[in-house]
């Protein structure tokens, strides 16, 4: 079982990337579980056809515990398993430890499995709570998801903080598998998201190029593996699927994150303007 | 969020896992006890420790060797690690403690505090042992749950299984078997009763009590574990603390104390066996106890035909069928009709079980009329 | 005093247009103070000519709780005084308390004052700490800042939700001041937008377009209103500054927020693809 977490920035593209990574893998013969970890619940909407699926704290709050695995568990294009976390209700509690919650029921449930299992996670990660699946040995990569945007830089390079940090427990499972490049058509940015993967001791997955198809697919409510199956975009999510399946990190290796003048002087270095 | 805290599990000795585990750790005497989280959490729970010692059962233990990392909203901020860190030096700078258990609270989990690491790395730098419960406060559980993670927690003190060849050079057995007491209910009103009457059942058998988990238990208590023939846990529901015992040790093990007339006379055939006695040290022991349980027996002889109902509460699951032993032999009619008998919240132990429980029935029959 | 805040999707244009606003207002000889509320902490830099000033959240690590207001208050563009809440290491710890403790502070020291203060806050609002500022009397007017997207709407009507469920407290002083639509050059967007406002109860303050001023004036660590004072965009700024100025939005006016399957019948209508 491969366990495979994205994290970047809010609105970078994770949930678009993980559901057509999940669609590219779910074509392999791979049995795939896709879990959105944002209370925004919109990671699986894609690959259920734009269907809205229950969450699993929204789940928990209207039946309590005595839940059913099909209750929380739905499946999608090519029967890809999808899951959605959820969150409290704006402005109260604690998504956080929701996610922890969603994770222990999973568990309980044992309904935690698969040949791949892909976890989109928002990546502000403003507390432990949303630190959860990379510790406990659920997300084993981590993938950066990210563009040439100095703060979607910053977000990534903070989660390669979080990830050193963790490297650092007696037992850890968790290593930084590589960073994928969404481009938001910035110049230089191929060279810039290279050049951050190394110097945070890793290395670029892929580059997704800006495409109009993206948002065809999404308004027709399917990932682009689904929609335009032999377009060029379809054939990247695709590479970076092989890619991701032939990768396995070593996870002694340790993420090396940047300060923030470093990370200054790397946007400076590649920015044209 | 989590199933082990249905509402119908609160009781009155009931708190949060943190209690649990404390109901344990701070019975290791020469151990001290570090509860991650604000004060409140060690507070709470350490007071309503003593005054359950000290009002409910007359008992004066000492203050417990309980502390607390005093997690302020700095660390709820940041990560308490370096509180905790620092805690654990002071308290080993302290040198009393020859070991220290650390239990965490909901607000250290939530946050995402690492203490199993914390606690390994300072294990290593002190050369103590340094122990991590699995607790987290209410999200871990219950207080059965923090409970049976500080059993866990306090078994690490027991060395590693004898190798074949240690075996082999160890003496020949010893002529006394000795047994382990483990999981007793500290905060159980009749705790110390019961220890007395299987100590009692054991001298039978010509065996003693090795170590008990824990009751003023030393870490050096602890270490002689592996002395004994068999372990004995008080009460297993779950079977989750015979498995954990049967994993870390070869000794054989019982689930739980003696309940009735004819389970102790089976639990006293099942301990000698298991302890390889002679038959006729075992059917020696087991007269002797059936001719104590018919002289206890006629002392309440003034309840025979009397009619009696039991009230099994919200027990429902109760296995009852020792009652309906006891009622049959003492001389009791069960009658719906009869007075309802309330059930006692700890099964009884032993003879000395079934006879203290007779005592009340007596009040009881005799104050209804 | 007047106590406004921006809350939208992480990305919205929050930040860029926080500081704008923030400048546009400071050209009316008032006393403005900015303050950052989002882990990145990047609401103020614009105003500070690029200088990330140390958090709030920082300061209190270093220095423990005897701060003085000039450690974390700071002056920048026409004197608007900067703040910048911050937060914890990524991965550990809780953001959500730190917005807390950072008011509480701001109070203790009585460095919270101005005629205008304008609160900059995280939109993907996960728990109750990142609606402090709501609460408690702090941010007495809440402008709500989206575009057409869809991700961007279904936060802004999460806020507005979380606005519905304070007005329900005993002592509220919390209002929906308005939309700001943040234009990302969708078709239909403004009809999109001002509907959405209608619909929850609310108005349309302004619409910014997409301008590639913006970027300009990032590059040059400058906000628009001090980089291209005479420019269109700068205009704009200015105007949606004086129509907040102008507005007193009534507390007892309660938002209405959408259910999902309104908002996304909205967006279905405005959407042309
Ligand atoms: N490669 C791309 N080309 C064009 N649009 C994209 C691309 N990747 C993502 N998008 C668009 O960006 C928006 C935000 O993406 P999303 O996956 O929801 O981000 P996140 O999950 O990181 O918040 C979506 O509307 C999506 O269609
Ligand atoms: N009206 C606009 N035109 C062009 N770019 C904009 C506009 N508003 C914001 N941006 C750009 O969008 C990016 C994100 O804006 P930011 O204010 O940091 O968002 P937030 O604070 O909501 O996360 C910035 O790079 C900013 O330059
Ligand atoms: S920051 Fe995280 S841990 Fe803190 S309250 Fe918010 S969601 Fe919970
Ligand atoms: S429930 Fe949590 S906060 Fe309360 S005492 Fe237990 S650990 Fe502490
Ligand atoms: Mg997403
Ligand atoms: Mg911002």
């Amino acid at each position: 079982m491969k366990q495979i977490a994205l994290y970047g920035k809010g609105g970078i593209g994770k949930s678009t990337t993980s559901a057509n990574l999940s669609a590219a893998l779910s074509e392999k013969n791979l049995s795939i579980m896709q879990i959105g970890c944002d209370p925004k619940h919109d990671s699986t909407r894609m690959l259920m056809g734009g269907r809205w699926i229950p969450t699993v704290l929204d789940t928990i709050r209207d039946k309590g515990e005595e839940i059913n695995a099909d209750e929380i568990v739905f499946a999608g294009y090519n029967n890809i398993r999808c899951v959605e976390a959820g969150g409290p209700e704006p402005g109260v509690g604690c998504a956080g430890r929701g996610i922890i919650a969603t994770f222990q029921l999973l568990e309980k449930l044992d309904a935690l499995y698969g040949d791949v299992i892909v976890y989109d996670v928002l990546g502000d990660v403003v507390c432990g709570g949303f630190a959860m699946p990379m510790r406990e040995g659920y997300a084993r990569e981590v993938y950066l998801v990210t563009s040439g945007d100095f703060m979607a830089l910053y977000a990534a390079n903070n989660i390669s903080k979080a990830i050193a940090r963790l490297s650092n427990r007696s037992r850890n499972f968790c290593s930084l598998g590589g960073v994928i490049c969404n481009s938001q058509n910035i110049e230089g940015e191929l060279e810039l998201v290279s050049e951050f993967a190394q110097m945070i001791n890793s290395q670029l997955i892929g580059f997704i190029p800006r495409s109009q198809i993206v948002r065809v697919a999404e308004v027709n409510k399917k990932t682009v593996l689904e929609y335009a199956p032999e377009s060029e975009q379809a054939g990247i999510y695709r590479t970076i699927a092989d890619r991701i399946m032939q990768n396995s990190p070593d996870v002694t290796k340790k993420p090396t994150p940047l300060t923030m003048d470093e990370l200054e002087e790397l946007a400076q270095k590649h920015i044209k303007a | 969020m989590n199933s082990k805290n249905s509402h119908k599990n609160i009781s009155r000795l009931e708190g949060c896992t943190v209690i649990g585990a404390l109901t344990v750790t701070s019975f290791v005497t020469d151990a001290a006890t570090i509860v991650h989280g604000p004060a409140g959490c060690a507070h709470q729970s350490a007071s309503m420790i003593q005054s359950a010692m000290i009002y409910i059962y007359n008992e004066c233990y000492g203050i417990p060797e309980i502390f607390t990392s005093d997690m302020n909203e700095e660390e709820i901020i940041f990560g308490g690690e370096e509180r905790l860190k620092e805690t654990i030096r002071e308290t080993v700078a302290d040198g009393r403690y020859k070991a220290i258990f650390v239990i965490g609270t909901c607000i250290s989990d939530t946050i995402g505090d690492d203490i199993e690491t914390v606690c390994k790395n300072a294990s290593a730098e002190y050369n103590i042992p340094i122990i991590p419960i699995d607790a987290s406060g209410f999200l871990g559980g219950s207080f059965e749950k923090g409970f049976i993670s500080a059993i866990r927690g306090v078994t690490e003190l027991i060395p590693p299984r004898r190798t074949e060849a240690e075996t082999k050079e160890a003496p020949s057995e010893p002529e006394h078997k000795t047994v382990n007491i483990i999981a007793e209910k500290n905060l159980e009103y009749e705790v110390d009763e019961n220890f007395a009457e299987i100590k009692r059942l054991l001298s039978l058998l010509g065996a003693d009590v090795n170590t008990r988990i824990a009751r003023r238990t030393t870490v050096a208590d602890i270490a002689r574990f592996n002395n004994a023939a068999l372990n004995i846990v008080r009460d297993d529901p779950t079977g989750e603390i015979s498995a954990h015992i049967k994993s870390v040790s070869d000794i054989p093990v019982i689930g739980a104390f003696p309940t009735g007339l004819s389970g102790t006379i089976e639990f006293l055939k099942d301990a000698g066996r298991l302890m390889n006695l002679d038959e006729a040290v075992i059917d020696a022991a087991v007269s002797s106890e059936l001719k104590n349980q018919e002289e206890m027996l006629k002392r309440f002889a003034d309840l025979k035909g009397k009619k009696v109902s039991f009230d099994l509460f919200g027990f429902q699951k109760l296995d009852s069928a020792f009652l309906d032993e006891i009622a049959e032999r003492a001389g009791l009619k069960i009658d719906i009709d009869g007075p309802a008998i309330m059930i006692p919240f700890y099964t009884p132990v032993g003879t000395a079980g079934v006879k203290q429980m007779l005592v009340q029935w007596r009040r009881f029959i005799n104050g209804k009329r």
